[in-house]
């Protein structure tokens, strides 16, 4: 990419260095960027330094080249994962300094569906828009929602189904909570091919995304009224 | 690896003839100069399994009579919950062959009949849930043994893994997954099946990389969606096609199944023949190829349509009928010595829209199947024919590529290029990273296949 | 009775073309060497009607950005419902239109958008139940202000008798209902239509005989039904297309509306471009004449379909992308100059399976054309043309006609030579007696009309 | 039509007249089936002779011919009208020995819904059956078939209807005949374009007809089990 200085080893700057920290985000270069990542901490950059201006400002820079059909979504996901990566380094030096997050989602493909793509594309942007995510993967029982649901007590739960067989589990698993008592603690919101908003209007959701950014901004909504 | 040159050239090959044309069913003939309409169906889940399959099959076969369809082929795909019922199976599957022959005698229509298998293994488990593989292989037994005349599968060897890479556009996974863990499954999978076809004189049909392929190419979606490039799209297609020609190598002999739309490849590379879905399947796929890639199918598909009441009729009728157009148009061309014409029509509707279509189109395929015949091993074709499939794309002004598809192709070639310089190497050391990354992901339990 | 001679010759009458091509939508041509896919649909109907439409219309358009379809037309028919709720009539026009303008503006998109007046008049009142016919009026001067670029309808004057005669075999009936009743009706109407059409700058497109010509294809149904003769449906459509055309006597201009099949008759008389619906308007209506009416449209439809989830999309998306790729394959066609071949492949697919399919071959529309353009009223030319397709039906061997066609052909051609004879006075005769069996006719009010 | 002799004006036996009326018939020639119907009464034929002999055996060998796809619907039904016509000239004669008719009909298409072709060809094959048919028309709101099963007392109610929006319809009609106390008086069929099976079921209906056929089989089957 043109527009992007290429570092010399030379002695950088910490304003540099966290430049190139977010340019190495953009350019998705895992190994750049954890290599700079390090570089800046030596040269006294603070862990929240580097969140606000090398990742935050990355994230939005690849973010709005996506919105400009410049990027693709997958890098997106990929840029999101680099964040994370970043992030982990600089956990040490956080000291107990937690990242916020905005609100926490439970999420799964319901049972005797396999059909995961579109549910991980969904995690993953919830991620990307700080939500701790709990996967519980494809193929799960109602008994294991509520098991998570008790567990980590999330603000939101999200189920995805693309078989018209499958998705009559998701009424299923509404009922389980309801029978453990846990359907108020939750917001339910559901997705995938087969299921369309009446669908879950009538198994009484809270909520339907046609797709991932829908899905994010209806959460996002949610834990913003909370 | 039994393939090693072309059977076709891209000026010869076109719709309604291979060069090992087929005779199955009530004596229905494939790819001898007639395509054939290929109609899929989902039952209602809410009905008693029998009766739907009754309605539906009552309903096609009427339909067929009613339009003058003499030549057609029903496909029936298994779904999850009726494989656990093998009882079930064994009654569906007999009564729509009697059905098919009940009508066969008295209106002399010639029917073929493929049951496509659900691969129903849950990879995460030990041995890639062994008794799952029984239980398929066991139902491939048992609807060979009570009708079908074409057995299918779209199976799933390998996909843990693509299904990480195929969203980080990550090229190493999307090759690992597609030229390596997917062969050894295939391998194994298609011997199985072949010897129960050998044993019950059935058909071997072949494999979809449904899921591989098609999810790409539903994750990239339309022209202006910016999910992951279509470039990617095409190059997942291309290797898509080194992986589902292992089932030939095996032993399959055709038709190919109707959702694998690296069919072209395999058509041009066995010379068997091939079903093929596109404009008309929109139903259940849409797709940016949906001309194209009718221009050399043998049976002519619809994907898969629920069995619900539309304005016309239900829905499996609606589409037999515009497939029965559909293929009488491509008949017709056939009869009166035009096919060439038409099929050149097909092809240059889409062939420039997007790469995913530029690489179904037959003068591509064929240059890139040249590429497939004359690798080494698996793995090396699939990297390689990537690579061709990239070099042809960026040259070809006429495709208008965006940017952001410029960018990938150029990094995806380096990527490929590098792994091409010693795979094996490249493959085995990535394996090593995904195993702990990758949900369920057992590699060892592929290579112990 | 303005149109005395033909537009074209049996050679030169293609797909995409037509002597007196329009612009209009943003920016939409119609017939000046581009076949347009025409989309329509039905809106679910225990949804909020507004909300339906804009999400019908959201997804259409999107998913001609999504396939790269440039020209497209949206119709809407309005349902009885609606028709009884001007506001909501106008507020759904309005949205559609400023839907549409905003995806031609950032799109480039050129669309066309027809609306449809329902015909809501109940026959069996007095004057026709003037009161509907005046919130009709009122309806289409409505929708003409709020953004419809077309106006069309499938009006039902004559239907009546048209219902009692077809189900009877009754063909003084059925002359009596097309070329006499009909004819009173249609011309009223259509000098209003025009009329609105001109004060407010919108295109009379057409009427559609579907409530005669499709109900008796529909009663027809396949080969091998046995409901009424499919050499009866046969004249019905011909007799259909006097009737039809007297909309464009009275100063209609175009596109004509979709479902009428009889619009091959109407291009080739008229010279103005045509909707034309059939292989992929299975979802609404079966029919025998697939291909052989692509053959000569300027715009391509679906008919109708329901707003339902199918697996690959809604119905209206799945059906956009069929159309698109079956006009894609036309338009390339003609790219390439070779839009005579395929329109020969298209008439040559259907013409001889069924006499239905025959009368819409366009060397049959050009003879039976002749004699309509040189009878001297209505009423001769609705009887002398049926005649002429029945003379031509029955000298072609290839048609393979049953026993009982033949039969139905000799009745019916006696039939209608002894009416020729005379047609006023057979007619009004018969019209004395059906008026006290024929429930809701009222003879009077249609020659007071 | 070559089989069916082209009787002469000269003398003929009755036995003749009676075949001649079943040739007219079966030719779909009502003048003709007219003329030699009172041909025959003069001759000595009894009403019922000639109802058995020649009508019934002519509207047989048209079924026959229909069911060996020599004639159409169409001229079934134009059969059965010439066969009632010539009921009518015979009614005279039969002196109040009304015709057995097997069971009662009340018929309509819904409020709403203008398609009756459908719905009319039902009626007319009822008829054929020795059905006595009540047909309200079309656009029938719920109270004139609440009206028609109160005065005709009838064994069997039919709905037809052929747009989604109207078939909703039915139900109403069915949940009157409820309020009016009278739906266990009759069974009730329904059919027509966008109707199907399991919403007969849903809404309560006795049976669904897909084509005239099937309707008037079932009909037939309810009032044998009388
Ligand atoms: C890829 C694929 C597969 C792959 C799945 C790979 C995987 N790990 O997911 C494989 C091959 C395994 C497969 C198997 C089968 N499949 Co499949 N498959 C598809 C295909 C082609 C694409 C699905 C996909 O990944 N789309 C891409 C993602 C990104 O889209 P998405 O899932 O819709 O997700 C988006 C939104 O829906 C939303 N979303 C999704 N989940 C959630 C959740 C929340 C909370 C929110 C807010 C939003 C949200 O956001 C996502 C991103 O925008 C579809 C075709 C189609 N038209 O969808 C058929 C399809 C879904 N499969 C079908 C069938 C029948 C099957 C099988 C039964 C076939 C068989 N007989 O073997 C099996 C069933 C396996 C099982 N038990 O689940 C049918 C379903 C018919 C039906 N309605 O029931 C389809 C429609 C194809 C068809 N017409 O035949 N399939
Ligand atoms: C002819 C026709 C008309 C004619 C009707 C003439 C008439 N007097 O009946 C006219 C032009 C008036 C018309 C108007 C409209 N129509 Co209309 N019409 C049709 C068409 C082409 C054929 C219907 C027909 O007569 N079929 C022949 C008969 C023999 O078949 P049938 O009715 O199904 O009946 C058989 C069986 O169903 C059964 N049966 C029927 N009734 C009963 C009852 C019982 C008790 C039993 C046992 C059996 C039974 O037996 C019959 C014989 O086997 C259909 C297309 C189609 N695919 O059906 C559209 C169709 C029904 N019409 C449609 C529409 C939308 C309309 C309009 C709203 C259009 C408009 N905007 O103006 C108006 C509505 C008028 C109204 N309020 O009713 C849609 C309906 C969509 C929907 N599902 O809601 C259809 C499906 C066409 C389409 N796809 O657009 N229409």
């Amino acid at each position: 990419m043109s527009d992007i200085p290429s570092n010399e080893d030379g002695e950088m700057s910490k304003e540099e260095l966290l430049n190139a920290i977010r340019d190495s985000i953009v350019n998705l270069d895992f190994d750049k960027s954890k290599e700079y990542t390090l570089k800046a901490l030596e040269a006294g950059a603070t862990p929240q330094e580097i969140i606000l201006k090398s990742i935050a400002q990355g994230m939005e820079i690849v973010g709005k080249k996506f919105e400009e059909s410049e990027y693709f979504l997958s890098e997106l996901i990929v840029a999101g994962e680099i964040g994370k990566e970043i992030t982990k380094i600089l956990e040490p030096y956080l000291k107990g300094a937690e990242m916020k997050k905005i609100g926490k989602v439970v999420i799964g493909t319901v049972r005797g569906d396999l059909h995961d793509i579109g549910k991980n594309i969904v995690a993953m942007m919830l991620e990307a828009a700080e939500f701790k995510v709990i996967d519980l993967g494809a193929d799960v029982p109602p008994e294991r929602f509520v098991e998570a649901v008790k567990s980590e007590n999330p603000d939101i739960v999200g189920m995805s189904a693309l078989l018209t067989v499958t998705m009559v589990e998701m009424k299923n698993v509404i009922e389980a909570l309801k029978e453990a008592g846990l359907r108020d603690k939750v917001k339910v919101i559901i997705g995938g091919a087969a299921v369309t908003e009446d669908y879950a209007k009538n198994i009484g959701a809270d909520g339907y995304g046609a797709n991932a950014v829908e899905g994010v901004r209806i959460c996002k909504q949610w834990v913003s009224q909370k | 690896m039994g393939f090693s040159h072309i059977e076709y050239t891209p000026k010869d090959i076109v719709f309604g003839f291979s060069k090992r044309s087929l005779r199955y069913g009530t004596d229905l003939e494939v790819g001898n100069g007639l395509v054939v309409p290929e109609i899929k169906y989902f039952p209602r889940v809410e009905k008693n399994v029998i009766e739907e399959y009754r309605h539906i099959t009552g309903q096609l076969l009427k339909k067929a009579v009613a339009l003058g369809t003499q030549n057609l082929q029903l496909e029936t795909e298994l779904t999850y919950l009726e494989m656990e019922d093998k009882k079930l199976v064994g009654e569906l599957v007999n009564l729509q062959k009697s059905m098919i022959e009940r009508y066969a005698k008295e209106y002399g229509l010639h029917v073929g009949y493929r049951v496509t298998v659900a691969d129903i293994r849950d990879f995460g488990k030990p041995k890639h849930d062994e008794e799952s593989f029984i239980r398929m292989m066991d139902i491939f037994e048992l609807v060979s043994s009570n009708g079908a005349d074409v057995l299918s599968i779209e199976s799933e060897g390998g996909k843990e893994l693509f299904n990480y890479s195929i969203i980080r556009q990550d090229l190493t996974g999307i090759v690992t997954s597609l030229g390596y863990l997917a062969t050894f499954d295939m391998k194994k999978l298609w011997k199985n099946i072949v010897s129960i076809a050998r044993n019950k004189s059935v058909l071997a049909g072949g494999d979809s990389a449904c899921a591989f392929a098609n999810t790409a190419m539903k994750i990239a979606g339309g022209l202006k969606d910016n999910m992951i490039p279509h470039s990617l799209a095409s190059i997942v297609r291309v290797m898509s096609a080194c992986r589902s020609l292992i089932a030939f190598e095996e032993g399959a002999g055709g038709p190919g199944k109707d959702c694998a739309y690296e069919n072209v490849y395999l058509k041009m590379i066995t010379g068997y023949p091939m079903s093929m879905e596109g404009k008309s399947s929109a139903v259940a796929h849409s797709s940016l190829v949906g001309n194209v890639i009718a221009a050399t199918c043998d049976l002519w598909s619809n994907e898969q349509v629920e069995n619900i009441k539309l304005f016309g009729g239900f829905g499996p009728e609606v589409f037999l009928e515009i497939l029965h157009y559909d293929t009488k148009l491509m008949n017709m061309a056939i009869e009166s010595g035009m096919q060439y014409c038409l099929r050149d029509l097909m092809i240059k509707s889409d062939k420039f829209i997007s790469p995913q279509a530029f690489v179904l189109s037959p003068d591509v395929v064929y240059e890139i199947a040249e590429v497939i015949v004359s690798e080494k091993d698996e793995l090396s074709r699939t990297v390689a024919s990537a690579i061709k499939a990239i070099e042809l794309m960026a040259v070809e002004e006429k495709l208008n590529l965006s940017k952001g598809e410029r960018r990938f192709m150029e990094m995806a070639k380096k990527k490929l290029e590098e792994i091409y310089s010693s795979p094996a190497l490249k493959v085995e050391k990535a394996l090593e990273q995904y195993e702990g990354k990758v949900e369920k992901l057992r590699v060892k339990d592929y290579l112990e296949a």
